[in-house]
């Protein structure tokens, strides 16, 4: 079945020579591996801001900045991690790289327009970065209305950074889409499309239809602050929480564009290293497309405080509910490919296992903030920072590591060693859960968020949290170190590795420039083991 | 202070709605730490019964729709029951009775401040009368804050141009803090409060008149400058000026009465009652020079008395 | 080579609008933008917006179908384009279900009289009450 | 992409299988950008909808200062122009070149038209002191929120003018190979693109009109 022999010497990574030819590529895979080292590189930053939030509330008051710097400090890390890092992490490094080869297509639709969005993307994160140098911003990476009108921040700037970068999720959305649709393989019908390509598919249809509603918003913002509109100023006759609206309009369903290509991915793993097919293949897809649909109708959950009328908070808490069933059904689906399998505990799987556990917690904690009875108390606490990281880092983060355990070997054409990856999954898991349980319950106590200044009975739960993130923070430093190391002498990698039954499995590790020198005929299911051997 | 509730995981428990709030937050726990440990336990069987070298051969199973089903109507109906409970609990929070005592509370950059029918306004110290129903009126002078009584399990987001209403009854005397729960700027977590709840009858005698709502709690006749020293840490003055020297967000008020200072047009001006009192009512009219011009406006909230005790606390802080 | 799976999606013939049925629909238009003015001009109170947005809805069905040949397209562009009014939809009437929904809020007048008008905004600032 | 040769016989992109294929493509990618576009323009009809059901009162008052006569001759200017359009799209598609190069260019000309006058309507608004709320300048006005619906009508006719603007770049663009005899029966695609394109323009000032400037 596999081609390895006639793409030997010749792959993408060697098609062509220098620096220009990578800036210039339209090969849907450099773009893929360009957007993972540029997404990792603000992750790094967003990383360093977080640790410096933590390192200022490990101890009540003044620990080593003042307030407005401390303000800086966490609308930094909010903007960079959610605009720059873990909206384009996996759809624009996975979905580039893999989703041509899951099709067995050649390349993307319009691979023109992929550079583009690539650049797109470069240029909104650099803008928005560039204000660092300038005077900042300090009004979280929500900008509600009147604070982020007044603020003397540059906040133009990166309002203009982020509503670039907006549509270059949009570009790559549109791409993947006719993608999809026009150019499968022979022989691959919907109902044999691998579970990544269908999460990828309802993350693009919710990115083509919020992102827009995100440029618009940030567009609005900033001709308040500069033509003085008055649709969200109150000084003007507007009202800030018609502004809530237009913003979590987009940013609810941006979380589903966030976990959903992470079920992807695990939707992948999990077959494969318990070498059975996938549980439920057409109620897992259905599920997906399920969270895609009600993404759209519960964003004023997180308004349930906010002066919103309780019709309407009635009837986002009812519909929120079903959020809470369909992603029920995913996990136990997960739980039971893993029955009777034969399971082994390569890395992948070590973080797809990881993800059940972190993102279990996630959901079940969603029960608490979905209730508006419980919710009151519990919103804009510490419970729901711990509630959306461990939904957003334990679930696209972990997520994403699952997928770039797995497809290492097909990305570089090298494999890594398994201890170290070990260590560095229970390092990150550990120090994860250290970081992040504790401000449940400082969130429950009653700590706000966004506090500079704690009252002293949440000291000891604050410093558990610091030391935690700095063991995240190693953990990822061990992995970038083995994984780097394997990419320069790592051992030379097989074409299938693990065994899976996907299409991009089927072509030399790392793949020629044209991705299949033979055009692939699809003729079984995409978790069917049967004729492969590990 | 009551202690903390549900094995330190709660604030105490102060009001009847609390109680109501807290059974629902258990009765969630429950659940969820049920369903946890059913998902890792499958998990980690699963894991360790059919590893690899234990069970080499996996069965081909694709489908079973009777547990599909189960496992889609159960969760169906448990977050059903939670929905219901949740409502019910939710309506007695949000209608406030007909015979609430009814409060204004006005958020302003890093101070609550609260209007009583009787004409009275007090900052940071909100008196209210124990064993009755208590309605806040809230809104706000600037940007958005929120008015979170972690003990009372209330929160409420106090908008611009707009009101909103949260209300408690709290059940005895007692203190309890006040958080402001919505980004606020650079003092946001410096924004405290304090809820007094009082006998009914002391709060009757306080109501009309007799204790001062400014003075400290320790009656009449405190010296000037100690007045003024509690004056600035209640209307936030140390958050951001400091006394012992170090510049924080405004300059020290340490050596800072009769101190030559340059502004940010670069004029000098000697720092005297005139200086303080102008900018304690226009802080943007001279700003000293290398600061940002943050602070907002205290016109309305301080009375002269009371620039007259910070003025006098500011002397004693050479 | 790569080829799509079901030949369907690919193959349509492809539509060329004859120039006859353009100026049908062209006039049809000037007909629909005379008889939206037309329709303004007749004060029906609360029907002459559903009216307006009706006549729109008739000419925008016109220029969809014909001039961009919706009608004619394959289905899945129908359903991506029509489907994105449903989500707009969602987006109105949720929103509304908050904003026209408040009994404590900026548009109750009769609460806004109770307390001398907002803190805020074009009304004069509040002034303490009684001493202060 | 489209790697177009010298004499005008299109080839196209290797990852296709024919042009018929490509052409397909480009048409749901362009279908999909409209998707986003309607998007793009509905959080305010959303903002119309929330302040017209508000602040009746504003709405009526501050739709007398618009002149209905100039927003229904921009109407019928881009009723035309959408004819214009669609003329010079079924004439490419007929390879007849000369058409097209007419219909383009006068739609370009209408495009203009419906500027020049905007130009008009703006001028003469903030020559009145309308303009958006921050710096609402004209006496006489009884509804506080009176300024809100200017801003909404200043934003929304404003996002529509840079739609135009942007349609009249690309029918430049398209206009300039048209010239040079690009277009043909079997290949088109720019063409009906910029088509599809212009006619969702069109579609949104439809809609424009009839709320701002009738308010029953």
């Amino acid at each position: 079945m596999t081609q390895s022999g006639a793409a030997h010497g010749d792959n993408y990574l060697n098609h062509e020579k220098g620096i220009k030819s990578w800036l210039t590529t339209v090969d849907h895979k450099r773009i893929g591996v360009m957007y993972l080292f540029t997404v990792l590189a603000f992750f790094l930053v967003g990383g360093i801001f977080a640790l410096l939030v933590r390192l200022e509330l490990f101890s009540p008051g003044h620990t080593i900045v003042g307030p407005q710097t401390y303000n800086q400090f966490f609308s930094y890390h909010g903007t960079i991690m959610v605009f720059m890092v873990i909206i384009p992490l996996i759809p624009s490094t996975f979905g580039n790289f893999i989703l041509p080869m899951h099709l067995g297509a050649k390349d993307v639709a319009f691979p023109r327009l992929n550079l583009l969005s690539y650049y797109l993307y470069i240029g909104g994160a650099f803008l928005a970065a560039s204000t660092m140098a300038f005077k900042g911003i300090d009004s979280g990476w929500t900008f509600y209305a009147p604070l982020s009108l007044q603020s003397r921040a540059s906040t133009t700037l990166v309002l203009t950074g982020a509503f670039i970068m907006g549509f270059s999720g949009i570009i790559t959305a549109l791409n993947f889409i006719t993608t999809t649709h026009k150019l499968r393989a022979k022989g691959l019908t919907w109902d044999r499309l691998p579970l990544f390509i269908w999460a990828m598919y309802a993350t693009n249809i919710i990115q083509i239809l919020a992102t827009p509603v995100l440029a618009l918003t940030l567009l609005l913002l900033v001709a308040e602050r500069v033509l003085g509109i008055g649709f969200f100023d109150p000084t003007l006759g507007g009202d800030p929480v018609l502004f809530q609206h237009f913003f979590w309009f987009y940013s609810h369903p941006a979380v589903y564009i966030m976990i959903l290509p992470a079920m992807g991915i695990i939707n992948e793993v999990i077959p494969v290293f318990s070498r059975k097919t996938i549980f439920s293949y057409k109620a897992m897809a259905a599920a997906i497309f399920g969270i895609a649909i009600v993404a759209f109708v519960v964003w004023g959950h997180h308004m349930f405080a906010s002066g919103q009328s309780d019709t309407a908070s009635f009837l986002f808490s009812l519909i929120t509910k079903l959020v809470g069933v369909a992603t029920g059904i995913k996990v136990f689906a997960w739980l039971a490919t893993m029955y009777k399998g034969s399971i082994r505990f390569n890395a992948p799987m070590l973080w797809a296992m990881a993800f059940i556990f972190v993102f279990t917690v996630g959901g079940l904690t969603g029960i608490y903030l979905s209730t508006i009875a419980t919710d009151i108390h519990l919103t804009d606490t510490y419970f729901v920072v711990a509630h959306f990281h461990y939904t957003m880092v334990g679930g696209a983060i972990t997520g994403f590591m699952a997928g770039i355990h797995y497809w290492f070997p097909k990305i570089f054409g090298k494999m890594y060693k398994e201890g170290p990856a070990a260590v560095a999954c229970a390092l990150v898991f550990i120090g994860f859960n250290l970081t992040f349980f504790p401000q449940f319950i400082a969130g429950s106590r009653g700590m706000p968020r966004r506090y500079y200044d704690y009252a002293p009975e949440f000291t000891y739960l604050n410093q558990l949290s610091t030391i935690g993130s700095f063991m995240v923070a190693i953990g990822f430093v061990v992995t970038a170190i083995y994984l780097f190391q394997a990419m320069r002498n790592g051992a030379k990698a097989p074409a299938n590795p693990w065994g899976s039954a996907t299409l991009e499995w089927r072509t030399a590790s790392p793949p020629p420039h044209d991705n299949f020198s033979t055009d692939p005929v699809v003729t079984a299911g995409p978790y069917d083991y049967s004729s492969i051997k590990v | 202070m009551a202690e903390h509730t549900f094995f330190g995981l709660l604030p105490p428990q102060a009001t009847e709605i609390a109680k109501g709030v807290d059974d629902l937050f258990i009765f969630i726990t429950a659940i969820s730490v049920f369903f946890f440990l059913l998902v890792i336990g499958l998990m980690l069987s699963f894991a360790r019964k059919y590893r690899a070298e234990k069970n080499p051969v996996p069965t081909d199973i694709h489908e079973n729709l009777p547990l599909e089903i189960l496992w889609t109507a159960i969760p169906t109906l448990i977050l059903g029951v939670i929905f219901v409970w949740g409502f019910i609990v939710y309506k007695d929070m949000s209608a406030a009775p007909g015979s609430a005592y009814e409060i204004r509370a006005i958020g302003k950059q890093w101070l609550w401040k609260f209007q009583y029918d009787h004409g009275a306004s007090t900052v940071g110290e909100l008196y209210v009368p124990a064993r009755q129903p208590v309605k806040i009126i809230l809104t706000s002078d600037d940007v958005l804050h929120s008015l979170f009584i972690p003990d009372f399990r209330v929160k409420k987001d106090a908008v611009p141009g707009m009101y909103t209403s949260l209300w408690f009854r709290a059940d005895e005397p007692g203190e309890h803090v006040i958080y402001c729960a919505e980004y606020c700027g650079t003092n946001h977590s410096g924004m405290l409060g304090k809820v007094i709840v009082m006998e009914p009858g002391k709060f009757e005698e306080w109501r009309s008149g007799k204790l001062d709502a400014t003075a400290t709690s320790n009656g009449e006749n405190v010296p000037l400058d100690i007045q003024g020293k509690a004056l600035t840490e209640k209307f936030g003055c140390v958050a951001c000026h400091s006394t012992n020297g170090s510049v924080m967000v405004g300059p020290s008020f340490k050596g800072l009465y009769g101190k030559t200072e340059t502004l940010s047009d670069n004029s000098k001006i000697v720092v005297d009652d005139a200086y303080i009192r102008e900018s304690i009512i226009e802080p943007q009219a001279k700003v000293v020079l290398g600061f940002d011009p943050v602070m907002a406006t205290y016109k309305g909230l301080v009375k002269e008395e009371d620039i007259n005790a910070i003025i006098a606390y500011l002397q004693t802080l050479k | 080579m790569g080829h799509s799976a079901d030949p369907g999606s690919t193959k349509h013939e492809h539509f060329i609008l004859p120039d006859k049925l353009a100026f049908k629909i062209f006039f049809l238009l000037i007909v629909g933008t005379i008889l939206t003015v037309a329709a303004a001009q007749i004060h029906i109170g609360i029907f002459n917006f559903p009216l307006a947005m009706l006549i729109a809805s008739i000419k925008a069905y016109l220029v969809m179908s014909y001039f961009m040949g919706l009608k004619f397209d394959l289905l899945e562009n129908k359903i991506y384009f029509l489907g994105s009014l449903l989500f707009v939809l969602i987006f109105i009437v949720l929103t509304a279900s908050d904003l026209l929904f408040r009994e404590v809020g900026s548009n109750n007048p009769d609460f806004i009289r109770k307390f001398e008008g907002p803190t805020s905004g074009l009304v004069a600032p509040v002034e303490p009450v009684g001493h202060e | 992409m489209a790697e177009v040769a010298v004499h005008g016989h299109h080839h196209h992109a290797h990852h296709f299988e024919s042009s018929e294929h490509e052409f397909v493509s480009c048409k749901q990618g362009m279908w999909l950008f409209l998707l986003q576009e309607v998007l793009f323009f509905s959080p305010l009809f959303v903002a119309y909808a929330i302040f017209r059901s508000l602040y009746p009162g504003a709405f009526m008052e501050g739709h007398q200062y618009l002149d209905w006569r100039m927003g229904g001759l921009n109407t019928l200017v881009l009723i035309s122009s959408s004819l214009s359009m669609a003329l010079a799209v079924s004439g490419a598609q007929r390879s007849q070149t000369k058409r097209t190069v007419i219909g383009l260019s006068l739609t370009l000309f209408f495009a203009l038209c419906f500027l020049v006058v905007k130009y008009f309507e703006y001028s003469h608004k903030l020559h009145l002191g309308i303009s958006t709320a921050g710096f609402f300048s004209l006496p006489g006005i009884h509804d506080p929120k009176t300024p809100l619906f200017f801003s909404l009508y200043f934003v929304m006719t404003g996002l529509h003018g840079i739609h135009v603007i942007g349609g009249m770049i690309a029918i430049i663009w398209v206009l300039r190979r048209a010239r040079r005899n690009e277009f043909n029966a079997q290949y088109n695609t720019p063409v009906e693109m910029v088509g599809l394109y212009w006619h969702f323009v069109d579609l949104v000032w439809i809609y424009l009109f009839p709320m701002l400037y009738l308010v029953g």
